[in-house]
């Protein structure tokens, strides 16, 4: 079994701590001091839990509405962000949870969101689909298909308009490219040469479609009909994963233009909530297979063992840690009030015009809705608890 | 007779019209291997085969564009949007292809058939998610739409929507495919254009459409308790638009309201207001009042939601409202 | 003060505020190297260059959606659709991104953008090229629009549309480009949300948007010939909505006439009827009449063209019918 | 100077009639007889005239609206079209005139449609853009960019549906490929193995918007993203064309799948009727280049009287026709009447329900308005009209 769903104490073929490094597994740690190693790890780890933690306040009704888990595709949400600059800006689309926290909003604000509170990074306006922190440079956050993928291009047309040197990554799911939106931004991103990295988390589905239903192609070939360079890496190694985006996002940067890239992973949960982890579309086995096998956190922490580089005390320290957090994030989650139900019709519009009216439902508490005797439109529990 | 879900008399409305027209086919995401993202199409693939019942990649407009080609060559394709949030992204092929296809082709190409999906809001799944799409499917002739509230309705106005040689926009509601009701086994259809009182009255009017009949009939039991007798007119049919029954009800009661899931903004109950004040001037106590979503995108935090949606306090106020019950405010 | 036409006027806009922005960009087809398809950019790819005037491929989601993507990162894009017909395809970007970005994001990305492009019909087009596609923009709250008349009012609106900070959608007329009027020659914005009395009168109030003001205009015109003094009410903009000044024309003549390029189902004019019966139920002397395109997809024959267009004959006969001077026919 | 500008007759080279046909010349024949040869280059002369037609009565105001004229890319309407069954689809955009008489619509039906008239192939409802005549197989005549493409793969969708043996051709410009129901229909196509054939007539130019303006690739690299092959041809070379499509038409009917096809053609005119024929966007020079060594038309004559196979007397005779024809279908156009007023809402349902109101504008003339005591609301000359 992997972490997700057992204790790491009890993995048994862990080496003792303290053991000479091995040489070999050295190797396949790319450079990468102890410290980096144990943060990425950690990140991971917080993920991990984080979600976990997310799946319970669901089941007891703290979280509602869609709730998208990236569990099993963690390491390229540390993999692929961690190489990022502060200032680099991140969109994607509502499988984001992890992919949030990486570009640094804090556990806190990502589970405030979840659970629609004010102190949510959204406010609690946006839910679990709609994440931002645009200080942060993370975008969102976005629920229609393939939705993002124009708003990336835009994004990095600001970049290069401003003739700054950020980079843009925009990230979508496999069945994101069978969109439109797909071909009309990737080529404008190639015609004008914009500082952005498309991502695909390629976990082999879309919802219940195996990916080779709807295409005959493999992911690597949609990107040429554009001139726009295929990339693949493997998403369960959060070491090449990292080495790999730390490269390319430099080229990008240097003004090697726009890239794709096809990133291998897999989804341990249900689509949503409610899609059963496994079923009509994938076998158990495949499930349990890939769980086994293909955990980014399992492979890392296995490797660092190997290596002698974590011992089981670090390992349930980090854990601890990551655990400690979520439960904390969940605490402030359900600590943090409700919106206020006079903040209904903010932002709305950034811009309140001095005339005319924007809000037409005539409510009591909509704005303009005064600059006539009160319209006797009613609506909605507002009108009712008010009026 | 037997009582079964809105889901289960949507699965058997596209059973009964497959199983007597083989030009008849679903197509949609998620439908066939799948069961459908909301198990509306529960069976159909082992029952029909992937000939008829296919899984479409993620291209709304591709996919509603696809099915309109094939009602151009005389197929009756049912297209299913997960949702009809995603079918704006299909819009131009719904508009530009197939409302105005017939037009422009002086009668020879017609366009038989059926987009359908829930609109409007679940719980909790926020503004991209919730909208309620009446609006961009009533506005431009040349498509029918018609929103089923109960499941003989859904049945019945399926089948008609499937057997109609326009196309047809048939919306229906997530937060509707459990509700359980009396539907008769035999194979039969609701002709669209006729609304249908769901709960007589003499005292006011609640004319509404889709899951709001709901809405409406637990504000109408509520007035009850005040001994006020409401009337809940579902029109079922947006377009064809049963305009005597909405005449009717306005004449009987005098006093209406108009209780809608979407924006109020060139909304569907702005055009009935339009209607009954053109055509019943004379009949009308009081102004046509209307509830409907406030005017902003739907949020995701529990409470907002809640206050967004028009809610049965909402309805009964409206109806005191134009009762004269309750000072009006201006 | 000098006279130029409306499409110099909407140049004039642009180039006025991106003079003083730099954050403001024009992209869309054909408006550089080719002056625009209606030559409304002409000269801009000269003056400001190809970073900031920019041809796009025909790609219109794709760039509608790159526009409020580079509005989110804080750029003022001018987002040019050749014509609105062709948004249609971009209305999830317009809708889902643009319009409910700032709620979802809680106040934190506010897009300040500018979608325009002429609506409406022109001469023969046809059903694709034809269609007044105000209510998809108007419908869903977050995006505001305007619908410039006259030249003055296109520099005005489009420069106050261009510096508001959410998105604003302009809706000009291909057959309103080579309308001349006096245009102020210094820099001047026309705040959004006041309409204009375009010609005072007293017995009956037509009240419009766009291109149609000219149509009132005329119809006026006609009407003083039988001593019938019109007052035409330009709302300039919908969203927001000049209420009182409709409310003020309604108590000024008790009689209103609504005239739209658009359809009647849930047209612009369904809102307004439902506005002024709700606020201004016992002003009324008549019901509200409306003139809208008739029901039908635009054709392409001229004489058939003109039936289904609403016309000045049209608008005097509302105008009689709301004083009363013909029989009505309920 | 071209046919299209000049009377046969002047040619100058034209070898005298009954010389000895030349070998060399007689290879680029493509094995088509005498009789086959001079159809061919009948049906682009009708083309040519009749367009020519068109564009003069389009100056004294006998046609209005958008008028995209086919000249100079005639080789294609033949070529592609004319290799196909009777039964056969053809699906296009606006600037179909040419391939809808190559389909088959008579000249008078075409023409009488440009005119707005009822003898027109869409009974005067469509115009120039949407010329249709299904029973001939030919389903339009689209004005939204990339709008015809989707619709393609779903007549292609109806054949295999049914178990037919037809194909589909489905014809878009080059600039409709930068559109995203381009991706979503090859995909499809491929998906579903659609027995579908999408033709690029590769002008070069969308409207003033070079290709090489809006791709970075070549529009050979477009359809590989979906499997789908794709060829090149010479859309000047009416001979070579009309060859290819023959076999790719019989491949596809033998269930080899979509395929794409690029065929590079150019606008002799402007997009429109207002656009200049030169100007911004291509020179003069290029133009008349084109105009002088890639007329479809010049090309098969000169070929033809090289190998002896065309007389200067059997040009001057297949023109005359040709600008017979024309004349008629002008004729014709003119003698049609207006579409009677009291039609303007038929066809907008196929099915007029017996409940309920379809029309909601409560005009006289509406249908249905009727079902109360008269609608008061009014509009247009109609009502102005009847009122
Ligand atoms: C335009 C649109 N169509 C359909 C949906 C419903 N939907 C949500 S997620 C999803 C599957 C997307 O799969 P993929 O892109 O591979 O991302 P993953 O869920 O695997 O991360 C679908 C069909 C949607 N949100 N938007
Ligand atoms: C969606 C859409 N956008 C824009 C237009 C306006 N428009 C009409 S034709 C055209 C150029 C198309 O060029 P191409 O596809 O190469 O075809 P060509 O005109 O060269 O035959 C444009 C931009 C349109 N009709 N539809
Ligand atoms: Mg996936
Ligand atoms: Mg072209």
């Amino acid at each position: 079994m992997a972490p997700a769903t057992q204790a790491p104490a009890e993995s048994g073929e862990a080496p003792g701590a303290g053991e000479a490094p091995n040489p070999a597994a050295a190797a396949g740690l790319h450079g990468f001091t102890g410290d980096e190693l144990h943060g990425l790890l950690a990140d991971m780890l917080l993920y991990r839990r984080f979600e976990e933690k997310a799946e319970e306040a669901y089941a007891i009704g703290k979280i509602g509405g869609f709730c998208h888990l990236h569990i099993g595709q963690e390491g390229l949400a540390a993999g692929a962000i961690k190489p990022l600059g502060a200032d680099d800006l991140v969109v994607t689309a509502y499988r984001e949870h992890t992919q949030a926290i990486a570009k640094g909003i804090t556990p806190r604000a990502v589970m405030a969101e979840l659970y629609g509170r004010v102190d949510g990074c959204s406010g609690g306006r946006g839910g679990s689909m709609h994440l931002f922190d645009t200080a942060l440079g993370f975008y969102g956050g976005h629920g229609i298909v393939g939705g993002q993928i124009p708003l990336g291009a835009g994004l990095a047309w600001a970049i290069r308009y401003r003739g700054g040197d950020q980079i843009c990554v925009c990230f979508m799911g496999d069945a994101a490219v069978n969109q439109g939106a797909f071909l009309e931004s990737l080529n404008m991103s190639a015609v004008w040469q914009l500082p952005v990295i498309y991502v695909v988390e390629n976990n082999g589905y879309g919802m219940g479609t195996a990916f080779s239903r709807v295409s005959v192609t493999e992911m690597e070939a949609r990107s040429g009909a554009y001139g726009i360079p295929a990339h693949t890496v493997d998403g369960q190694d959060v070491l090449e994963t990292y080495r790999f985006f730390e490269g390319l996002a430099e080229r990008v940067r240097g003004g090697a233009g726009p890239q794709f890239v096809n990133a291998i992973t897999y989804r341990f949960r249900g689509h949503s909530m409610s899609d059963p982890v496994s079923g009509t579309y994938r076998s158990k086995e495949e499930v349990e297979a890939r769980v086994q096998g293909q955990d980014p956190i399992t492979i890392l922490r296995d490797r660092l063992m190997e290596a002698g580089l974590l011992t089981q005390e670090e390992l349930e320290a980090l854990d601890a840690e990551a655990r400690a957090a979520s439960e904390d994030a969940a605490d402030f989650a359900d600590a943090s009030p409700l919106p206020d139900p006079s903040t209904l019709y903010d932002h709305v519009y950034a811009e309140i015009n001095p005339n005319g009216r924007l809000f037409l439902d005539g409510r009591p508490g909509a704005p303009g809705s005064g600059t006539t005797a009160g319209s006797r439109v009613v609506g909605g529990q507002a009108g009712g608890a008010r009026g | 007779m037997a009582e079964i879900t809105y889901r289960e008399a949507l699965n058997a409305a596209m059973c009964q019209e497959m199983d007597r027209d083989d030009s008849v086919f679903l197509l949609g995401e998620e439908v066939a291997e799948y069961d459908g993202a909301y198990k509306v199409s529960r069976g159909m693939l082992a029952r029909y085969g992937d000939r008829r019942v296919v899984d479409s990649p993620i291209s709304e407009l591709g996919f509603a564009g696809l099915c309109v080609g094939a009602a151009m060559a005389g197929l009756r394709p049912i297209c299913e949007f997960m949702t009809f949030n995603f079918s704006i992204l299909a819009l131009d092929q719904v508009i530009n292809s197939a409302a105005k296809m017939l037009y422009m082709t002086n009668g020879q190409v017609p366009i038989p058939m059926v987009f359908r999906g829930p609109t409007g809001a679940a719980l909790q799944l926020s503004a991209q998610h919730s909208q309620a799409c009446e609006t961009y499917y009533v506005h431009a002739p040349g498509v029918k739409l018609v929103t089923p509230a109960t499941p003989a309705d859904a049945k019945g106005l399926l089948a008609a929507a499937i057997r109609d040689d326009d196309p047809v926009a048939v919306m229906e509601g997530e937060l509707l495919y459990n509700v359980r009701g009396e539907v008769p086994d035999e194979e039969y259809v609701i002709p669209l254009g006729v609304a249908e009182v769901k709960r007589p009255g003499d005292d006011v009017s609640i004319v509404t459409h889709g899951k709001m009949v709901h809405v409406a009939l637990q504000a109408a039991r509520a007035l009850e308790r005040e001994e006020i007798e409401a009337e809940v007119l579902d029109l079922r049919s947006l377009r064809p638009l049963d305009v005597d029954a909405v005449l009717k009800t306005v004449a009987k009661t005098n006093r209406v309201v108009y209780l809608e899931e979407g924006w109020p903004f060139a909304g569907v109950g702005a055009q009935i207001v339009s209607l009954i004040q053109d055509e019943a001037f004379d009949e009308l106590d009081a102004p046509v009042l209307r509830v409907t979503q406030a005017d902003v995108p739907m949020p995701y935090a529990k409470n907002l939601e809640q206050l967004a949606k028009p809610g049965v306090k909402a309805v009964v106020e409206a109806c005191r409202k134009v009762l004269y019950l309750e000072a009006g405010t201006s």
